[in-house]
């Protein structure tokens, strides 16, 4: 075990898959830059800088990766991604159906979103559930370095498109980080604290207010399991319904905003699915609908807090 | 060597051969289409030259980038045109198992290996096919094949730019035919010349007449050869013309009747076929024995194609996921 | 009353709004050219061709709104929309906020979707939900030839940017439009059939599924309500929420696909805000999460049937 | 007339005093980031001679859009610095409310209609400007301002364009600083100057050295006179630097020390204050005040911002939907 940030564990599973695997190469604006002594490693042609142009990027990492190599971009921050929409999702998430299977999309897309630097929703925008809800791709937010690093290293060896979300707000927070090929394979939820009462169900950087929630919760008697998403899509149904099928009440926590949100995604297939164990309604707590401000204290008012997550679970098991 | 090194001799009625192919594909297809047999799709009757041109000078190693007006460059690239037309229909012996329909079709067997309906989709895919060459120990080249509507989308311009800055093995085939969709290129664009763009991006380009097959095939030639030998990218502008309407069935209303006639004087398989018998390259006899046998196969292709089965309906959700 | 198709109606509908407002322009690709009557009409300045470029299509709608016109968009195709959504999220969207209330984005983009055509999934993607999960947009998807006019009307007064969905399927089949100036109201659902047993949710083509649904059932000795969304953002909640407190039964059909839907919304608000009243889950039929193919048969079995609605309501119905 | 007209006579020394009041602020600015009183941000110091030079020559009716670094353009506009300060800071009197923050900053009252972090945003919107511009009875015009890294987005080549097609009066500033972000302009673009992009789509333009601010003024005049008068898009490229790192704090490891100390010779403050001193223009004396005046205010509207409350929380959701 070692204590390294989120950010380190990014580069570290890069460093490690890029050993391991000589058609692995990464680029980006400023990735050469940024990653000078990957260069020093591994050469300039697999580590490179870009134009400042995101559909090429993307473009060019779906046209290597069905042609035999293994692409990992860096796209920088989430509301970025709005330039490589047709290449991520028409090429990268349909051309494999499309050519009837003839072609793979083995690449990553990294981007980082979330409420912690104060610039405002050009920077800051939680659209991870547009990726959910486009079909051929994978999708990963993890929570602690640990899990940067192993769903990072899943996500390169993945045949297929995986977009991975970092949260900004966590980035530079250390965790401990277990030595070796820390591999987290990808669509396998974490239960983060067991508990018997109520399931709270999060990912990202909420998921330290639900473990924050989850302790005030204690004292007040209540046990509180906390499930860390990680992975969105696929999702890991089977984890989420056997813990409500335990607690009987679900709270669902993000800090993207409602609308057709993960939440609501998770929420529509508990209340399906796990509806005979229900005592209480699954209620989501999202970010507001709205963009984000760049006011420090708006901005971290964003995201729902740990009082407002107890205040949830308590009127949910104040339901008969 | 293989069926397509033997093409690769750039014999001038081998070329011809394959447009009247294209041609009479192309015709068959709209007429299936007018007879509800098949869906809507986009024919490149008049754009022969350039597809048969440039892809005789290719190496069966070569990589395809194409997009939704691809018939042509599949069949001069070798493809089955019964595999075709069965995918055009969405049948399960098409190419891709009746699942991309007439406007995303790949044949990984040929080296055809992107195709995008959106436009601008093939040119964001190209520098990645090049990227992996230009890794790679090969000296193959990628070839991208993209309309003067594709050039007025940003990505045309991202494309040039990276393979001009990576030094990228990608020959851009500009297919300027005066239309995009609906709309005439003199709308869209000053220049009248794609290739005008080229020159900003430090990318060597060249526009010539993409009616005249044996200008073409030259024309290429040289690009191909620049490709190769440079590693770098080059701009190849065949400057033709789009005789049907954009998508089958289509009424041509929009379009000037004049600047039309003028384009189907220089019929671009007329051109070179009368040429040819004029230098006694080839009789009437020997024309003739062409078309019939490109008119049996595309005859039979139809009939495969029409004979095949849909995909089952587990081919939904197949696929999608490696 | 006249009978026209939705496609007529859409013309219509602009007609008489650029009569009415002369700020209202009209441009893409093939505007002009299609709209041809409409150039002799308003000129050549209201009604423009534009270059193939949707990025540029959709910002300088945006731009032009911002400063005094209101102008309405064609980007022909859904899977178009992948390369305007900067333009539309970032700009549209998010602009008004981040300025602090300075501007406003009165404009509205129009985009087919969904099975009819056989062209397969760079035409075929129902990503309504991208637009639903950003903040500032409004969502409208209508079902007849009424709604396309009346809502369209409405996208065009409002001041806020509004994303218009045409279902393809529906566009060229005839409906009874009112005379006059007939306008939708954004926001509110339409309560297609009453009914008091279960309640069938939906929008654009499989509106018309739950009804011929709704018929069966009937035979059944089953009274299904069937609900026309009509507008996708905002959501009429109080609509959904009073059916279903009646019926106590839920069933949500559109033909996107599950994850992050419109139906996993609408799912979770019910459960969470009509969890009192509901007998059976609330169950979702939608799309495969997968990329539409282009073969006519798996294309129109894409979306849900008919069959599938009533076996759906029968398994809610046979619940206590 | 207003304060903005009366700039518009376009003394030399009036920009020289703009452009020591932006670098005084740009300063105190990442100083305040420094301190922890401020979050990240993007200054311009190296680059004021363009934000001067070309907005002294404006009418107050144009209207403006730029990006994320936009102090210069605000300020030389006639933005009050401590309502900048203050929407850096995300404080309820900047601007927008704290609601932008530093990158997306607009000012109605001042014409600042427009501004995006987008790379490339500002383009996307600035043809749109132009529209409604062209479709008024005014002779207004638009100004956008991007940089270097903008030209190599896609939405670049597709707003010059649609701006030329649809004869938009739209004047396209380049501030061409050599960096995007951490990456030099030279590993981006194989051309040396934005300007030679202009050129294909039927637009004028022309480069200029960004750090003289008298030929900056002069350039900027010729190319508003044009846009105004013949109500089409012309670009003007200023060839320039950025002296400190792309977004506060930044210790600029990555920069060429050679490159970046021969552009400080060339520091557009010093050049035009000495070349005024030189001519007899201006006294040490002259300029000591003028530097005075400008750290005076600058310094109250830090404070002003400092001492300014947060937004409330209710502001989280207003504004969002008109
Ligand atoms: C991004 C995108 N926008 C619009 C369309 C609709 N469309 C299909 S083909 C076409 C015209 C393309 O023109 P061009 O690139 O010149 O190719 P051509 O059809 O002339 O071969 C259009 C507008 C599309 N498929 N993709
Ligand atoms: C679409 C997008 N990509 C990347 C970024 C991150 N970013 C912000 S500024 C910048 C560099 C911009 O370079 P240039 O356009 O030359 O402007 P400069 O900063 O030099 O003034 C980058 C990469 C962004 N804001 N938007
Ligand atoms: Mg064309
Ligand atoms: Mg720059």
């Amino acid at each position: 075990m070692r204590t390294i940030t989120a950010d380190e564990a990014i580069t570290e599973a890069l460093v490690e898959e890029m050993r391991r695997d000589s058609r692995v190469i990464a680029f980006g604006e400023g990735t050469a830059t940024k990653g000078y002594k990957l260069v020093e490693e591994f050469g300039a042609a697999r580590v490179r800088n870009t134009p400042l142009a995101e559909g090429i990027i993307a473009g060019t990492a779906a046209g290597a990766a069905a042609t035999g190599l293994r692409p990992v971009i860096d796209l920088l921050f989430a509301p970025f991604l709005t330039f490589a929409m047709d290449e991520i999702v028409n090429s990268a998430g349909k051309l494999r159906f499309l050519s009837g299977g003839q072609f793979s999309f083995p690449l990553v897309t990294v981007a980082r979103t979330g409420g912690g630097w104060a610039v405002g929703a050009q920077h800051n925008h939680n659209n991870e559930s547009w990726f959910v809800s486009s079909p051929g791709l994978k999708v990963v937010m993890p929570s602690t370095p640990a899990d940067f690093k192993g769903l990072l290293k899943s996500a390169i060896r993945d045949e297929n498109p995986v977009v991975f979300f970092a949260d900004i707000g966590l980035l530079f927070v250390p965790g401990e980080v277990p030595d070796g090929d820390h591999v987290v394979p990808i669509g396998k939820a974490d239960v983060k604290r067991e508990g018997s009462d109520i399931t709270l169900i999060s990912y990202a950087k909420t998921v330290q207010k639900c473990l924050e929630a989850a302790n005030v919760l204690q004292e007040n008697g209540v046990s509180a399991e906390v499930i860390d998403l990680r992975s969105l899509k696929p999702l890991d149904e089977a984890t989420l319904l056997a813990s409500v099928q335990k607690t009987g009440r679900a709270i669902v926590v993000h800090e993207a905003a409602g609308p057709c949100g993960v939440g609501a995604e998770v929420a529509a297939i508990i209340a399906e699915k796990a509806f005979g164990a229900l005592k209480a309604p699954v209620v989501r707590l999202t970010g507001p609908d709205a963009p984000a401000a760049a006011s420090f204290p708006l901005e971290a008012a964003y995201a729902p807090q740990a009082d407002a997550i107890v205040a949830a679970a308590t009127r949910s098991l104040s339901r008969a | 060597m293989t069926a397509i090194e033997t093409v690769v001799d750039r014999s001038v009625t081998e070329a011809l051969e394959t447009m009247m192919l294209i041609r009479t594909f192309e015709e068959k297809s709209a007429a299936l289409r007018a007879a509800n047999l098949s869906p809507n799709m986009c024919t490149s009757v008049g754009q022969e030259a350039s597809a048969a041109g440039v892809i005789k000078n290719l190496r069966e190693d070569d990589l395809i980038l194409t997009n939704h007006r691809s018939a042509g460059h599949l069949l001069a690239r070798g493809a089955e045109p019964g595999r075709i037309f069965a995918e055009i229909m969405g049948k399960s012996t098409g190419y891709c198992k009746g699942k991309s329909g007439s406007l995303h079709i790949s044949v990984k067997e040929l080296g055809v290996v992107l195709t995008s309906t959106i436009v601008g989709g093939e040119l964001s895919l190209a520098p990645g096919v090049g990227l992996s060459l230009s890794m790679s120990k090969s000296d193959a080249i990628a070839v991208v094949f993209f309309g003067d509507g594709a050039a007025t989308e940003g990505i045309f311009h991202e494309s040039l730019n990276l393979a001009a800055v990576w030094n990228l093995p990608v020959l851009y085939v500009c297919e300027n035919n005066q239309w995009q969709a609906y709309v005439h290129r003199k709308e869209t664009m000053l220049a009248d010349h794609v290739s005008e763009f080229a020159r900003a991006y430090g990318v060597p380009s060249k526009t010539v007449d993409g009616n005249d097959v044996e200008v073409v095939l030259d024309a290429a030639r040289n690009a191909v050869d620049y490709v190769r030998t440079m590693r770098k990218p080059y701009l190849l502008e065949t400057y033709t013309y789009r005789v049907r309407g954009h998508m089958e069935p289509d009424d041509q209303a929009y379009v000037d009747k004049e600047e039309l006639a003028s384009w189907k004087r220089r019929d671009p398989i007329s051109l070179i076929q009368s040429r040819l018998q004029r230098d006694g390259e080839l009789t009437q006899d020997e024309i003739d024995v062409m078309w019939q046998r490109v008119q049996q196969r595309v005859e039979d292709a139809a009939q495969f194609a029409l004979d095949s089965p849909y995909p089952g309906f587990d081919e939904m959700t197949t696929d999608v996921y490696a």
